[in-house]
């Protein structure tokens, strides 16, 4: 039955792709069939998921399918259902979004059916990557849906910035692929790409399957250093395709990454520590860059990063746990890091539909040119303030779940760990987790507080008007689902438990679950009562606090300039020099580029800041490398250099050379 | 019970911990200085008269100051009785307790950019700065005491240390109330991290922020700062209280005779230190963070 | 039982008719469709033969053993039938305006037609033949016949690059004449009748009594020789050149099967090979090696290349290279690599079709001016943006697919260098023509050029074999499968 | 019949060096010739088991076709040619011969190594067909003019012919006659090329043909 709705649901997208791809680019057929079919496929796939976690997992077994070595085995267990999840309820929220959303595209004249044929094409590749149970054919649903989503960034193709972004994207995706196939190599070198067939032959084969397969998946996932190409394509897409990129496509790195690591035997130590480092490093830089970028959508695709680190952090803890025989790290960290990668899905995805929407509202993304939005923009306002206390960890919304989960990861290693072997992962995990939180906080701050707070910067952000309703149901519904994931948290640890328990006996270090899971439920029970009683009581002192004005004067007056007497929307303080203090800490590493033009003579006039920061990783190493290939290359041309004689002299040259070789 | 009358008696005395601290301040200066009770005085006055708000404000403006207060009580709540009742809290309460202090951050920054000033902006960029550094000197200093106690509520850690703790890792859990102490100063708005009686917006970073802030809200964000302090002060206090490893009422009666020593210590660092200079705080923060550090070190060393 | 075999020597003698009558055209648009027509006609006429040795798996002998069609070479001449099908269909088409224009005359149709189908003869007894000198006259007659199809049109690139390809191909594919030489001095005095000494299935019968040393010559005189037709590096210099200056019809049956009919002689000869040095790998380290040079090679042009078709050419030289590799590799790879030759051909000519098209368009081969194809011709923009999606190796497209096999028959025999820089190779590629390609499809341009309105035969032409080469990856159906299977088991030494 | 052909054999060494030594065109056009009329008559003087009629038919074929036919067709294409009848080589006369001594060292030592099953009865017969091979090469990787270049590609196939008399019994009929075929036609389209070459550049220096690169 689970199996017959996964297939269902995948035919679903299938045709929901199929059929606007053959019809005229703008028709109002297709406009209505894309998203249609998206939200069936996506109820569909759901009613699956639901079925698995209710009654468990099913398989189909491997049906024969045409390609060499592939078979259409599809199964779902509970890894599948955590991560198909998400895939499927964002999607169909961030297609209904994207009925409102995409509307100033379809009046430009841009090709709907082509956006709607890849967008259900990249929903069906993510469900698939999440369900298939033969590596080729998850190679299939992989590439879908990297293809489909480069196709989705490329969408508004006409410009520069967009095409090179989809161009790093395309080849970071693919050199992701590249060490994926090396690995599927090895795990199927016994012949058979059934997952129910792949092993690694060798034990010595583990190290270097494991670096690839966190190379490969890394890279979709986006780990520092293979993040590149998030702050390209994810403020090129549209925002809707990249809240589903954000949201939800990254996690498919984490899936492929656990999914291939069970393979490959119990886990030495090495390989956790290896994943708390690139989860530290991803972390800390990611929030950092984040901070740093003063256009939203860039701003949230660093974000991105960090909180990818986060779980990278978390895995890793679960990974020593395993390693260090602490079954209660393992557990905790395995479980932050699920219910972090269920809680970013909702936060991350309502963060970048409100940015589109204030995209479509203002016509700008530049923080530095919003303001004031809060007031035009009520409802998108609040959503983006709930993704914002959300991303920032803090109760009581969801993304302070998985966060407090992974923190008693990390203290359960300091308090249990024999030695310093648990301790120091996990005063690590608790340091870099810390500071993420605190330059999460001044990150979203800044992004909230510039741009919908105070007054607009801009006459585009001035005349900003509430968007269309199609927009602003998947924000309520998104932020209520961060409220009710957050209140709500120990009900989320029943969902990770089985997938905890599947992979540490997958691991060959089975865990009672049950223990750990009722100890993570009965804190973040504690701690949802905190919440509630804290708002409970926010609610009365602010009831109070009306009671008590209500007899008193209470007068609107500008806001206070410190005697200056007429102050302007551009003397308020921009994202730039919010965020300068801060970057300034961290320069040498950042590479922020200052733009300050101060105040000159007797009558001052223009003065500014600004700050720029380029991604580090990108031009310290990514650019050189690939001018410095280029450069060679060029050099290299000169064997083509066109004179006959010598092309001749090639030949008897190469004669000569292979027969010393091989006759010598 | 203990925990209840240690909970009441700060959501009461709070005020006069600052006026300890003003005292102390104007003894070293020669003055004798505000009343203790000023505090007070201020808190009512401020709750009877009206309010003067922003026209550019939301929402945000008026539920921050309201927010922040309750945050700092259930912080009250959680820490005040930790010290007596060792069965207090759940595991992992302080990390919540940090995330709600974050939560009431969120709104109090918010509410400054709120404003569309560019001086409570630069307030805001500033506490977000000391902010981000606190935490994870705070944090790891918890690391310590969660390593040397063995428990992970604030309850079962201070339960779980004696002077048995004390002896074997007492370096450490010095060096981390040393840490502690720091954190405070800077999440205080106290000499060296920020001058709370100076007069130049340009140099402040609390007051700054609440500039726009008049009447019965101000008097809730001033009540709350005094609590506020009042709990890291206990967090401190309750620390150095384990080694007594008495009962709960000799707990009690040591307890305020901390809180005064705290409340003079932070006056005496305001009269003996100057104010540092922006650029310099957060190599003090960061320096909180190393010996959180060390104590760590320290912490796995002693406990093999 | 039927016998086909019949068929065989007249579809060789078909294509000569063929071409006779193509010299004795009125008009050079009646020439036109004659080619189309007549070449269609062959393809139909060698679908037979070929579909049932494909499935039957017997080979079909003829004209006591001189003409034999086995797998291997029915699966050549499948790729073979549906490139020059493909080709020919396009040449109306793509020549119209010169017709129109009178700058293609009635001679040069003629000569186009006559040579065109002579060298379709050619291929034909290349794959037929059994004998390996029958089949280096083949491959010699079809660099002659070729030749002057580069330079349709008389330019000093095109003479140029014609005299590049006729005097390289000549020099090399004498070397391989000698290496035929050699491998027929291997059988020694025993040989009973000379005409023994060069059957490919004698040579194969008594393989294990050949005089080691002088197969291993000849074997490595071939690999030189008829790796210089194929195009493999370091023997490629004409490659780009004779591509990049060809008709696109041309540059189409030159990358889509030319290139494939010489390494198929090197495909053919080895088995004996391994077979006579007792199946070590001896024959197949080599096209491993030459391969890899190959791929790197291409790869590292493909990212300094300003030239859309010289562009292609060198994806050629990486694609050779990447056939020869897995047919080295052998097992799973020699597999991989007949599916791999079948979708490199689909998309290449389909690639350097719509790419003469927008060439012809815009007038220039400089991808930097080439831009905004896909709104100018949604046609042909979208043919060369899927075919070259295809051909770097994009899934779900089948190279993607032929690729993975080949990387895993890599792993599985240990050749571990081999594998990453066989990924190497293909990052490289991928990056480096995806690089010119989005502003090519992309970028906008005004005023945008006029292209002809494209017709339902062109619409097909380009649609159908994007689609097989998408859904083969996707999709293998289970007769393709099998023919791939038999044609890799004659290179793995069955006969 | 071993004295012919050994004679043969050193002749055709000896017009290797010439090719290698001569400075002129036609000088060049006509050697090759020889050389070809010689090649031709190998297998006649070789046919000491029987003088068969297919011997006779191919031996004629060959005369014809390398003696007469070749040069006639090269000096048609070099006729319209205003551009200088020098042969303008990369490496001069001299070093040219060296390398030509050369060749045949390494051809004797090569035949040393590879033991040759041979059907002909002389010790040197193998070194002189791979020395022609190699001459050949050299003639087109040493010379710039397109003509000069089509000689070498002949003195190439010259060698690879006598090789295939040593080594292989006999090659069938069939294969002979495509291989002659092919040699013309080859020589035949080359010739036109060099025709067209020179109607669109005015000269035949194939070096200069460089202008595809990269």
């Amino acid at each position: 039955m689970t199996i017959t709705l996964l297939f269902i649901s995948l035919c679903t997208f299938l045709a929901g792709g199929l059929v606007p791809a053959f019809l005229r680019g703008n028709s109002r057929f297709s406009r209505v069939f894309g998203p249609v079919a998206n939200v069936a496929g996506c109820a569909v796939g759901l009613l699956g998921v639901v079925l698995s976690m209710l009654y468990g997992p099913a398989e189909s077994g491997s049906i024969h399918w045409g390609a060499p070595s592939g078979s259409m085995a599809v199964g779902i267990d509970p890894l599948s259902a955590l991560f198909a999840l998400p895939v499927l309820v964002i999607s169909a929220l961030c297609a209904l979004h994207g009925c409102g959303y995409m509307k100033p595209y379809a009046a430009k004249g841009k090709d709907m059916s082509r956006f709607w044929a890849f967008y259900n094409f990249l929903t069906g590749g993510m469900l698939l990557v999440t369900v298939a149970r033969n590596a080729l054919l998850f190679l299939l649903g992989w590439e879908v849906m990297a293809l489909a989503s480069f196709f989705l960034v490329l969408f508004d193709a006409g410009r520069e910035p967009v095409r090179r972004a989809a161009w790093i994207y395309l080849v970071a995706t693919h050199l992701g692929t590249a060490c994926i196939l090396l690995l599927f190599s090895m795990l199927g070198s016994g012949g058979s790409l059934d997952f129910t067939g792949l092993s690694l032959p060798d034990r010595s084969w583990a190290g270097a399957a494991f670096v690839l397969a966190l190379v490969g998946f890394g890279t979709k996932a986006g780990f520092v250093p293979f993040h590149v190409w998030l702050p390209e394509a994810h403020p090129s897409a549209p925002s809707n395709v990249s809240a589903v990129m954000s949201g939800v496509m990254i996690k498919t790195g984490i899936y492929g990454l656990l999914r291939f690591i069970l393979f490959m035997g119990p886990p030495p130590a090495w390989w956790g520590w290896t994943l708390l480092g690139v989860g530290l490093l991803s972390g800390v830089a990611g929030v950092l860059m984040a901070l740093s970028q003063h256009e939203l959508k860039r701003m949230l695709a660093y974000s991105s990063v960090e909180n990818i680190g986060i779980i990278g952090m978390g895995l890793g803890l679960g990974l020593l746990g395993i390693s260090y025989g602490i079954p209660a790290m393992a557990f905790l960290g395995f479980a932050g890091a699920f219910l972090h990668v269920l809680n970013h899905s909702v936060f991350k995805s309502l963060l970048f539909l409100a940015a589109g929407a204030i995209q479509n509202a203002t016509g700008t993304r530049e923080l530095d040119q919003l303001g004031g939005l809060l007031k035009r923009m009520p409802v998108t306002g609040a959503a983006f303030l709930a993704g914002s206390v959300a991303i920032c960890g803090l109760p009581p919304l969801n993304g302070f779940v998985g966060e407090l989960t992974a923190y008693l990861a990390a203290f359960t290693g300091i308090q249990n760990g024999a030695g310093t072997q648990g301790a120091l992962p996990g005063i690590i995990a608790i340091g870099g987790l810390a500071l993420m939180g605190g330059l999460a906080l001044a990150c979203f701050t800044k992004a909230f507080g510039i741009a919908f707070l105070g007054e607009p910067r801009s006459p585009g952000a001035g005349s900003a008007r509430e968007s269309h309703f199609s927009m602003r149901f998947p924000l309520v519904a998104l932020s209520l689902l961060c409220l009710l994931m957050g209140l709500g948290g120990w009900l989320l640890v029943g969902l990770v438990e089985p997938v905890v328990g599947m992979l540490t006996t997958g691991f060959g270090f089975p865990v009672a679950t049950g223990v750990h899971a009722s100890h993570a439920e009965s804190t973040l029970r504690y701690a949802s009562i905190g919440s509630v009683s804290v708002i409970a009581a926010v609610l009365l002192l602010l009831f109070v606090r009306s009671r008590l004005l209500a007899r008193r004067s209470v007068t609107t007056a500008p806001t206070w300039g410190c005697g200056y007497g007429s102050p302007e929307p551009s003397m308020q303080y921009t994202a730039s020099s919010f965020a300068d203090p801060l970057t300034g800490l961290f320069g040498p590493a950042l590479g922020t580029g200052r733009n300050l033009a101060s105040p000159g003579g007797l009558f001052p006039d223009r003065a500014g800041f600004s700050s720029d920061t380029p991604d580090a990783c990108t031009d310290r190493f990514y650019i050189p490398l690939f001018t410095g290939m280029e450069r060679l290359f060029k050099r290299l041309r000169v064997i083509q250099h066109g004179r006959i004689n010598l092309y001749v002299l090639s030949i008897v040259v190469a004669l000569a050379a292979l027969l010393a070789w091989k006759l010598g | 019970m203990p925990g209840l009358i240690l909970f009441l008696s700060g959501l009461l005395l709070a005020p006069l911990l600052l006026g300890v601290t003003v005292r102390t301040k104007a003894a070293f200066a020669g003055r004798r200085g505000a009343p203790l009770f000023q505090q007070y005085h201020d808190l009512v006055k401020l709750l009877r008269r009206g309010q003067v708000m922003s026209g550019t404000t939301t929402f945000l403006f008026r539920v921050a100051p309201s927010l922040a207060l309750v945050v700092t009580v259930s912080a009250a709540a959680l820490v005040a009785p930790s010290i007596v009742s060792p069965g207090w809290g759940f595991p992992g309460d302080f990390v919540f307790l940090l995330c709600l202090l974050g939560l009431a951050r969120f709104f109090t920054v918010s509410s400054a950019l709120d404003t569309g000033s560019s001086f409570e902006g630069m307030g805001a960029s500033r506490e977000v700065l000391y902010s981000a550094l606190s935490e994870p000197a705070l944090l790891i200093g918890f690391g310590v005491l969660v390593r040397v106690s063995g428990e992970m509520s604030l309850g079962g850690m201070y339960g779980g240390l004696g002077s048995g703790e004390w002896l074997s890792a007492g370096t450490a859990l010095c060096l981390v109330a040393v840490s502690f102490f720091i954190v405070l100063l800077a999440e205080n708005s106290r000499i060296p991290f920020d001058d709370p009686n100076t007069h130049l917006e340009l140099t402040m970073v609390h007051e700054v922020m609440v500039l726009d802030n008049s009447g019965p809200d101000f008097a809730l964000i001033t009540y709350g700062a005094a609590l506020k302090l009042w709990v890291f002060a206990s967090l401190i206090v309750n620390l150095f209280l384990t080694a007594l490893g008495g009962s709960s009422f000799q707990y009690i009666a040591w307890f305020p005779a901390g809180m005064l020593l705290v409340g003079v210590l932070v006056g005496t660092v305001e009269s003996v230190m100057a104010r540092l200079s922006l650029l310099k705080t957060p190599h003090l923060l960061a320096g909180a963070g190393a010996i959180s550090v060390l104590a760590f070190i320290l912490s796995t060393r002693f406990l093999q | 039982m039927i016998p086909f075999a019949l068929l065989l020597p007249l579809l060789v003698g078909l294509p000569v008719l063929l071409s006779l009558a193509s010299l004795a055209g009125r008009s050079p648009a009646a020439i036109l469709r004659l080619c189309a027509v007549g070449t269609v006609a062959v393809s139909l006429l060698a679908a037979v033969p070929v579909a049932v040795v494909l499935a039957g798996g017997e080979p079909l002998v003829m004209l006591g053993d001189w003409i034999r069609l086995d797998a291997l070479s029915a699966l050549h001449m499948m790729v073979l039938c549906i490139v020059y099908s493909l080709g020919a269909l396009h040449s109306p088409g793509y020549f119209a305006d010169e017709v129109r224009k009178n700058t293609l005359d009635t001679a040069a149709a003629r000569r186009y037609g006559g040579l065109w189908f002579g060298s379709l003869s050619a291929m034909l007894v290349v794959l037929l033949s059994n004998n390996m000198g029958v089949m280096w006259v083949g491959i010699e007659a079809t660099t002659l016949l070729t030749a002057f199809l580069i330079c349709v049109h008389v330019t000093p690139g095109s003479l140029e690059a014609m005299w590049k390809y006729l005097l390289m191909c000549s020099v090399g594919v004498a070397m391989a004449f000698t290496g035929t030489l050699l491998l027929s001095a291997s059988t020694g005095p025993t040989a009973v009748h000379g005409n023994e000494s060069l059957l490919w299935t004698s040579l194969m019968a008594s393989a294990g009594g050949l005089n080691v040393t002088l197969v291993k010559a000849g074997f490595i005189f071939m690999v030189i020789g008829y790796g210089t037709k194929a195009g493999l590096a370091p023997m490629h210099n004409w490659l780009p050149d004779a591509h990049s200056q060809a008709p696109a019809p041309v540059s189409a049956i030159f990358s889509g099967f030319l290139l494939n009919a010489s390494l198929y002689c090197i495909l053919r000869t080895l088995p004996i090979v391994e077979a006579a040095t007792g199946g070590q790998g001896w024959g197949r380290e080599i096209l491993i090696a030459a391969g890899l040079l190959s791929i790197l090679t291409a790869a590292a042009f493909i990212v300094v290349q300003r030239d859309l078709k010289r562009l292609l050419a060198y994806s050629s030289l990486e694609h050779m290279g990447i056939i020869a590799l897995g047919a080295g590799l052998g097992g799973a790879g020699a597999f991989a690599a007949m599916f791999h030759m079948l979708s490199h051909s689909l998309g290449k000519s389909t690639a350097f079709l719509s790419a003469g098209r927008i060439i012809k368009a815009y007038g220039t081969n400089d991808m930097r001016r080439l831009t905004g194809t896909l709104a100018a011709s949604p046609l042909w923009g979208a043919g060369l943006l899927s075919g070259i999606l295809g051909l770097v190796g994009t899934a779900p497209f089948a190279i993607f697919f032929s690729e993975f096999m080949i990387l895993r028959a890599a792993v599985d025999s240990g050749e571990w260098v081999t594998a990453v820089l066989f990924l190497l190779g293909m990052c490289i590629v991928f990056a480096g023509a995806l690089r010119f390609l989005l502003p090519m499809v992309w970028k906008p341009r005004d005023p945008k050029p006029v292209f002809p309105k494209a017709t339902v035969l062109e619409h097909f032409i380009v649609i159908l074999p994007l689609s097989a080469l998408l859904l083969l990856g996707v999709l293998m159906p289970g007769f393709l499968t099998k023919a791939f299977a038999s044609a890799a088991a004659v290179l793995g030494g069955a006969q | 019949m071993t004295a012919y052909l050994d004679i043969i054999l050193v002749a055709l060494i000896l017009s290797d060096f010439i090719l290698l030594g001569s400075g002129r065109l036609g000088n060049c056009i006509r050697i090759a010739a020889w050389q070809g009329i010689m090649v031709g008559l190998l297998p006649i003087a070789t046919a000491d088991a029987g003088f068969s009629f297919r011997i006779a038919a191919l031996g004629i074929a060959v005369v014809v076709l390398k003696g007469f036919v070749f040069p006639r067709l090269l000096n048609r294409a070099i006729r319209e040619s205003a551009s200088s009848r020098e042969v303008k080589p990369f490496v001069g006369y001299t070093t040219s011969l060296l390398a030509g001594v050369l060749a045949l060292s390494a051809s004797f030592w090569l035949d040393g190594r590879l033991s040759f099953p041979l059907h002909l009865e002389s010790a040197i017969v193998v070194p002189v067909s791979l020395s022609m091979m190699f001459t050949g090469l050299f003639l087109v990787v040493a010379r710039r003019t397109a003509v000069n270049q089509v000689i070498g590609y002949l003195v190439l196939e010259n060698g690879i012919y006598a090789l295939s008399l040593a080594i292989v019994r006999d090659v069938p009929f069939l294969v002979e006659l495509g291989v002659l075929m092919d040699m013309f036609v080859a020589v035949f389209v080359m010739g036109i090329a060099i025709y067209r070459i020179n109607m669109e550049f005015d000269h035949m220096d194939s070096n200069r043909l460089a202008k595809l690169r990269g």
